[in-house]
């Protein structure tokens, strides 16, 4: 019961953060938003199973990504100015095409048939360990890979962002 | 909670994600609309693993990868940003019309 | 070495040596073009001359398997009509690159595009394979947008995405039909001559021959899918009217008889009391706006519409299986020949004119006879020629149409040739406005710059074509009317 | 030499000289016109070769060969083609020694002899064609050339607009010929002239009356318009604009003659054609008239002259319609002869003293011409027929053979036409030798011998050619009519009837000077202004025509054109529109992907 309670604010937390990510106008709104958000969503991973995947969400979303957006905001714009107008057309186009797209998806959603398996795999199989073991070998080579694109990405951005 | 109900608040997300993307002008919250498309769908790989899949480190990569690459996607964009508010003193999509004919 | 490919080599050949020549070989670009007219002329006459008349039918083919799989391959062949429209195109192709001898602009690709055109259209009337048909089709059709639109005059954008605009909706209308037919048939080959073989069955060609018919027309100039052809050709540099009005047109009347009436029997001959309709018509309608236009070019240019509505008017005939079918076809293909030749006289002469005044306004001019008499005399034999003269050529084609309509429509047959005191009427206005009259002061000028030397040379070869075949029609009349039977035969 | 080198030296020397001429010699004009002259004297001796080897049977090549139909072009050499063939190269010959003269210092000489001598081989051409199709072709070369040389100033407006009234006239004729003879191809599929005019098997055997009357009317459309009948003979006398040689020829033995010719061919047809003989007859008889009455009152010698052609063609095809071939044969003949001689006069005094008018030419002293005086007055004389000049025996024939087939209202009107020509003719000469003030002084050009030796030649064929009907009758092998005393003496008494009024009017002293038709006000606003046939077409069909042109062209301008560019503008309106969604609003092409990927979800979901 307290853990569907949990689970339940969870989701509220992801919706919630995301309504005011989506609609907010002001940035800084909308980038707390994004964090509540990912933090939900860090706890209904948590709720799926993989504490690791929720800490890593946690730790790069949140604590990395979130803060870096926070940093290029105030790099960018000055935080008292007041955004644009809302533009009424394309918010409802926006919103057109989100229903549509929820919509479509949830009506599939629910017409589809999934192959659930009985019940979770062992405790191990969902391990640290398995997981560390299933990225140095199997998924090596995308494992490699990401690992490039992060650097060049690095590298990318400071050059991009460097002053000319 | 079962897996339609993940997959629900997945979508749910991604459309809510959709309309930041949509609606914005401003480049950073077209960025958080982004990110959030980019999170609905790592719920959806983290509930297909929870409930289908029989190895449950797939998933939890794709995640990881995921994660992985939205943060170099994010530093990318960000220091583009940079360099287009360097450029035009606005972050404002709208008004970026140079490469337009 | 087969004598087809070599004519159709003979382009292919010349254009790769052009783009390799370097810009600024002007002379050397221009002799080998002259040469390789030249050298289609001599192949093309040892073709007619290697026609064999008494067994008819198609002769000189090869076939090359090219994509098995859906039954394409590189099938070559001529029957008489094709042996006669081969030697035009060389004709016009020798004498328009004569024409534009003294072009300075952007030489080498001019002459480029135009070889690429000259490529198409021999294609076109060699190929036995629906799907080179249609591929040498387009290839003959797509350079005039780059010639009109850099080397044309006067409102050339408008006139160049004009034409293209009507020639890519007749391929639209094309295209679908003879995928239809292809897959009709069920033949899984593209052969034309597998796929005369196959009877269609009514209702199909029923359906199918409007589109093959209009597709094709809008080339020949078929009322009211005309409009682009003045405007065109007026527009387009003089050796691309020449070949454009000369022979490309010719495609769409050679089309229409190759796979409309070839493949399509019983469908043309359903369609074709309406399409008699329509070629009278445009014959009436083309002599009658021409009356009133103000540009030499324009009124060449709606003469063509006239003069092609009596091909088309032929081609309905003889698909109508009536005692003058035969007549009709011959007269047809003979008019193809006829009206090639001189509007590529009338084109080349005007344009002549056009390139010394920079005038092509009837109204500038007035009494330039006195100041160019020889390039006055051509454009008034070519006239002649136009207003369907006895001892020129067009006058049999006319008359065997003519003939055939009076037979088959005595009253489509008498309003043709009253037509033919409309084409009177608009050609002495063009002489006595233009020509006769008090010479305009404003060109004295042009008098050192008549026509002379290299200048007559085209002009000479198509007046003595025109001639020879006015006064000798068995020469060519032989030829057309042994293929005429045996492709009646087949119905 | 044989028949077949002798035909083609005939026809093919003029051609041959016409192309030489026209390629090489533009720059010589001397050289042209010798050789023109030269090419001009071998036609006429082979000409002349052919008629004394006599008739024989035709000769024949195949020319053309399409599905049923086979023409053989070749020469026919029977009676009239012989006889008029060397009255072609005859007069074309007098007429070129006499363009020497004439044309001594026109620029275009080259250009000149060329065309006659191209005009020479097409009539010739025309004459010995032994094939209807033949015929035709060389029909409208006479025409074409009659073109040319019409228009041969071209630089006067006039004179161009004159030869584009001869042909377009002469084509609306053609288009009726043409419809006629093909006709006779696609019901005989054959043309050949001889078999067609053949008794036992030839056309009329073929076909019914109805249809050989439809035929025999539409070439009559054709000779209508070369030998200008009513309604089509308003381009004649503004082909006058032409050099004065020019018309010589045009109306005496090519042109004009080519339709009477062509109706002499083919006279058993028209024979066999009873309806169609007796219009032509009336429209003949008719236009006979009409022409006269206009001679009457014009003042412009060429044009009383040309008038008076178009009235004696409809003598000729009266006499032929009636049922004469001799007759017509025998005025075509004597006509050529006078009239050719009529116009070289006139053009000897229009040379001389730069008018066309005929007082003009009295006043500035035109009777001081002697020669050529002589030939106005022979010429007239035989024109109107005074006895025993040529005129006066064809005419005679033509009455004869009217009375004989008892074509009473017909004999009546050329009765009149006959006196009206005594009359219009001996005004003419009346007002150049009796003119109505002394002339001043002589400043004309004296005859030059060239000039005068053709119009002294042609004087005497006038006079003595009268006698040689007989001959031309046993050339066409047919007996003349008997003449009646009584129709002489009444034909004789017209013609002096009218000379003496003529006389009355203009050629005794203290004459009034005006026509005695100038008393009738109505009937002589009607002849001066020719019965106002130009009008009457200028406000009808030229009108029509022109109309027509203009909704025709505002249809392709409005109609077509306008709603293809409509279409076209229409399109790319659309695609203005359309490339908003290429704005560069990246969030819309988002937005589309996303409903456009839902659908497709959708769609696959849903299979």
């Amino acid at each position: 019961m307290l853990e569907q309670a949990v689970i339940y604010t969870f989701v509220a937390l992801v919706l919630i953060g995301g309504g005011l990510a989506a609609f907010s106008r002001q940035i800084l709104y909308a980038i707390i938003g994004l964090g509540i958000s990912l933090l939900g969503l860090a706890g209904l991973f948590l709720n799926l199973g993989s504490p690791f995947v929720a800490a890593m969400q946690v730790l790069i979303y949140i604590g990395g990504i979130t803060v870096a957006i926070v940093f290029a905001m105030m790099l960018s714009i000055a935080m008292s100015i007041r955004p644009p107008n809302p533009d009424a057309r394309k918010l409802g186009f926006a919103i057109a095409c989100a229903v549509i797209f929820f919509g479509a998806v949830a009506h599939l959603i629910r017409g589809a048939q999934f192959q659930q398996i009985a019940s979770p795999a062992s405790e191990k199989a969902w391990s640290v360990g398995a997981l560390g073991h299933a990225l140095l070998t199997h998924y090596n080579v995308v494992f490699e890979a990401l690992s490039l694109v992060l650097l060049l990405a690095i590298i990318g951005a400071i050059l991009i962002a460097r002053k000319a | 909670m079962t897996l339609e109900a993940y997959l629900l608040v997945g979508a749910a997300l991604f459309s809510l994600g959709l309309i930041g993307a949509l609606s914005h002008r401003n480049l950073i919250a077209l960025l958080i609309g982004i990110e959030l498309m980019m999170n609905a769908a790592s719920l959806n790989l983290m509930a297909f693993n929870r409930f289908v899949v029989t190895d449950p480190t797939t998933g939890q990569i794709f995640v990881l990868i995921i994660i992985g690459l939205a943060a170099a996607e994010v530093a990318i964009f960000l220091s583009i940003i940079l360099r287009i508010y360097r450029a035009y003193h606005d972050i404002d999509a709208e008004k970026l019309t140079k490469l337009s004919g | 070495m087969p004598l087809l490919s070599s004519i159709l080599l003979t382009p292919v050949i010349t254009l790769i040596i052009l783009l390799l020549m370097p810009q600024k070989a002007v002379r050397g670009i221009r002799l080998i073009c002259a040469f390789s007219g030249l050298l289609t002329c001599v192949l093309s006459l040892q073709l007619w001359m290697g026609y064999d008349p008494t067994s008819g039918g198609i002769q000189f083919e090869e076939i090359i398997p090219w994509v098995s799989a859906i039954g394409i391959s590189y099938h070559l062949g001529v029957d008489g009509f094709g042996v006669i429209l081969v030697m035009l195109n060389s004709i016009v192709y020798f004498t328009g690159v004569l024409t534009m001898w003294d072009l300075e602009d952007r030489v080498k690709e001019y002459f480029a595009f135009m070889v690429l055109l000259v490529i198409g259209v021999f294609g076109v009337f060699m190929s036995l394979d629906l799907f080179f048909f249609f591929f040498f089709y387009e290839i003959a059709v797509v350079p005039m947008y780059p010639l009109i639109l850099i080397w044309g005059s006067g409102n050339r954008a408008y006139a160049g995405m004009k034409l293209m605009l009507f020639l890519l909706a007749g391929s639209a209308l094309l295209f679908p039909g003879l995928l239809a037919i292809y897959h009709h048939a069920g033949l899984n080959t593209f052969d034309i001559i597998a796929l005369s073989a196959h009877t269609f069955d009514p209702q199909f060609q029923i359906f199918v021959y409007p589109f093959i018919y209009i597709g094709f027309g809008v080339l020949a100039g078929l009322f009211p899918f005309h409009g682009w052809s003045p405007t065109g050709h007026v527009a387009a540099p003089s050796a691309v009217s020449m070949l454009h009005a000369g022979v490309l047109m010719k495609l769409g009347a050679f089309g229409i008889l190759t796979v409309g009436i070839r493949l399509l029997p019983e469908g043309a001959a359903y369609w074709a009391p309406t399409f008699v309709v329509l070629a009278v018509i445009g014959i009436i309608y083309g002599a009658y706006v021409a009356m009133r236009q103000t540009d030499f070019k324009f009124v060449i240019g709606f003469s063509s519409v006239s003069h092609m509505g009596i091909v088309l008017l032929g081609l309905n005939l003889a698909v109508l299986g009536s005692v003058a079918a035969t007549d009709a076809l011959n007269g047809a293909v003979f008019q193809m020949f006829a009206h090639g030749i001189m509007t590529a006289l009338f084109f080349s002469t005007a344009g002549y004119i056009y390139d010394k005044s920079h005038s092509k306004t009837i109204a500038d001019f007035g009494g330039l006879g006195a100041q160019m008499p020889r390039a006055v005399s051509i454009f008034i034999v070519a006239g002649l020629c136009g207003a369907g003269l006895p001892g020129l050529a067009s006058f049999w084609a006319e008359l065997l149409v003519f003939l055939a309509a009076l037979k088959t429509y005595p009253i489509a047959g008498v309003i043709v040739i009253l037509g033919l005191v409309l084409t009177a009427v608009y050609i002495l206005r063009v002489f006595n406005q233009a020509f006769f009259g008090a010479p305009n002061p404003k060109w004295e000028n042009l008098k050192a710059q008549d026509m002379s030397g290299l200048h007559l040379i085209p002009r000479a070869i198509l007046i003595a074509v025109l001639v020879i075949f006015g006064f000798v029609p068995r020469l060519m009349l032989d030829l057309i009317n042994s293929t005429t039977v045996a492709f009646l035969g087949n119905f | 030499m044989d028949t077949l080198s002798l035909i083609l030296l005939t026809t093919i020397s003029p051609l041959a000289c016409f192309i030489i001429a026209i390629i090489f010699l533009v720059q010589q004009p001397r050289a042209a016109q010798g050789l023109v002259l030269f090419g001009s004297a071998i036609s006429l001796l082979s000409a002349i070769g052919l008629l004394v080897q006599g008739p024989v049977e035709p000769l024949r090549f195949l020319w053309f060969q399409s599905g049923a139909i086979q023409l053989q072009f070749g020469f026919i050499l029977d009676g009239a083609s012989l006889m008029f063939g060397v009255v072609v190269a005859f007069i074309t010959a007098c007429i070129m020694l006499y363009s020497v003269g004439y044309m001594a210092h026109d620029p275009g000489k080259t250009r000149y002899f060329a065309l006659l001598s191209f005009f020479a081989w097409s009539m010739l051409s025309f004459v010995y064609a032994v094939d209807l199709l033949q015929s035709f072709i060389f029909w409208e070369l006479v025409g074409l050339s009659s073109f040319f040389l019409i228009g041969f100033w071209f630089e006067k407006p006039e004179a161009a607009g004159a030869a584009r009234k001869a042909f377009l006239m002469t084509r609306v004729g053609d288009v009726g010929l043409f419809i006629g003879i093909l006709l006779i191809l696609q019901l005989v599929s054959n043309f050949d002239i001889p078999s067609l005019l053949d008794p036992q098997t030839g056309l009329s055997t073929q076909v019914s009356p109805g249809i050989l009357n439809a035929i025999t009317l539409l070439i009559f459309i054709g000779i209508m318009g070369k030998s200008a009948q009513f309604p089509l003979h308003t381009w004649l006398p503004d082909a006058m604009e032409g050099p004065t040689p020019v018309s010589a020829l045009l109306h005496s033995a090519t042109m004009v003659a080519a339709g009477v010719f062509l109706m002499i061919r083919l006279h058993p047809l028209f024979m066999a054609a009873q309806d169609t003989a007796l219009i032509v007859l009336s429209i003949a008889t008719f236009t006979a008239i009409l022409a006269s009455t206009i001679a009457m009152v014009d003042t412009d010698i060429k044009k009383v002259l040309a008038y008076s052609s178009i009235s004696q063609l409809g003598f000729m095809l009266m006499a032929l319609a009636a049922g004469s071939l001799f007759a017509g044969v025998f005025h075509l003949i004597t006509h050529a002869v006078f009239k050719a001689l009529l116009f070289l006069c006139s053009g000897i005094y229009i040379h001389a003293y730069h008018t066309n008018s005929m007082a003009e030419i009295g006043r500035s002293g035109g009777r001081r011409l002697k020669a050529t005086t002589l030939g106005l007055i022979i010429g007239g004389a035989a024109l109107s027929g005074v006895p025993p000049l040529a005129g006066f025996w064809s005419k005679e024939e033509i009455f004869a053979q009217l009375g004989h087939n008892g074509f009473n209202i017909y004999m009546a009107g050329a009765f009149l036409a006959a006196f009206l020509t005594a009359y219009y003719t001996f005004r003419m000469i009346f007002l150049i030798t009796k003119p109505d003030q002394a002339p001043a002084s002589d400043h004309s050009h004296p005859e030059p011998l060239n000039m005068k030796a053709p119009v002294l030649i042609l004087t005497l064929g006038a006079i003595v050619l009268g006698f040689f009907g007989s001959n031309i009758a046993q050339g066409l092998g047919l007996i003349p009519q008997h003449h009646s005393v009584i129709l002489m003496i009444s034909a004789v008494g017209v013609v002096i009837l009218g000379i003496l009024i003529a006389y009355f009017d203009y050629g005794r002293d203290n004459a009034p000077r005006t026509g005695f038709i100038s008393k009738i006000a109505p009937l002589d606003t009607l002849f001066t202004n020719k019965w106002y046939i130009d009008d009457i077409y200028r406000v009808t069909i030229v009108a029509i025509t022109h109309a027509l042109s203009r909704i025709l062209h505002w249809i392709e301008n409005h109609v077509l054109d306008g709603n293809y560019d409509r279409f076209g503008l229409g399109i790319l309106r659309t695609g203005a529109k359309s490339t908003r969604v290429q704005g560069g609003w990246m969030q819309l092409y988002l937005g589309w992907a996303i409903i456009l990927l839902a659908v497709v979800a959708l769609y696959l979901g849903l299979q």
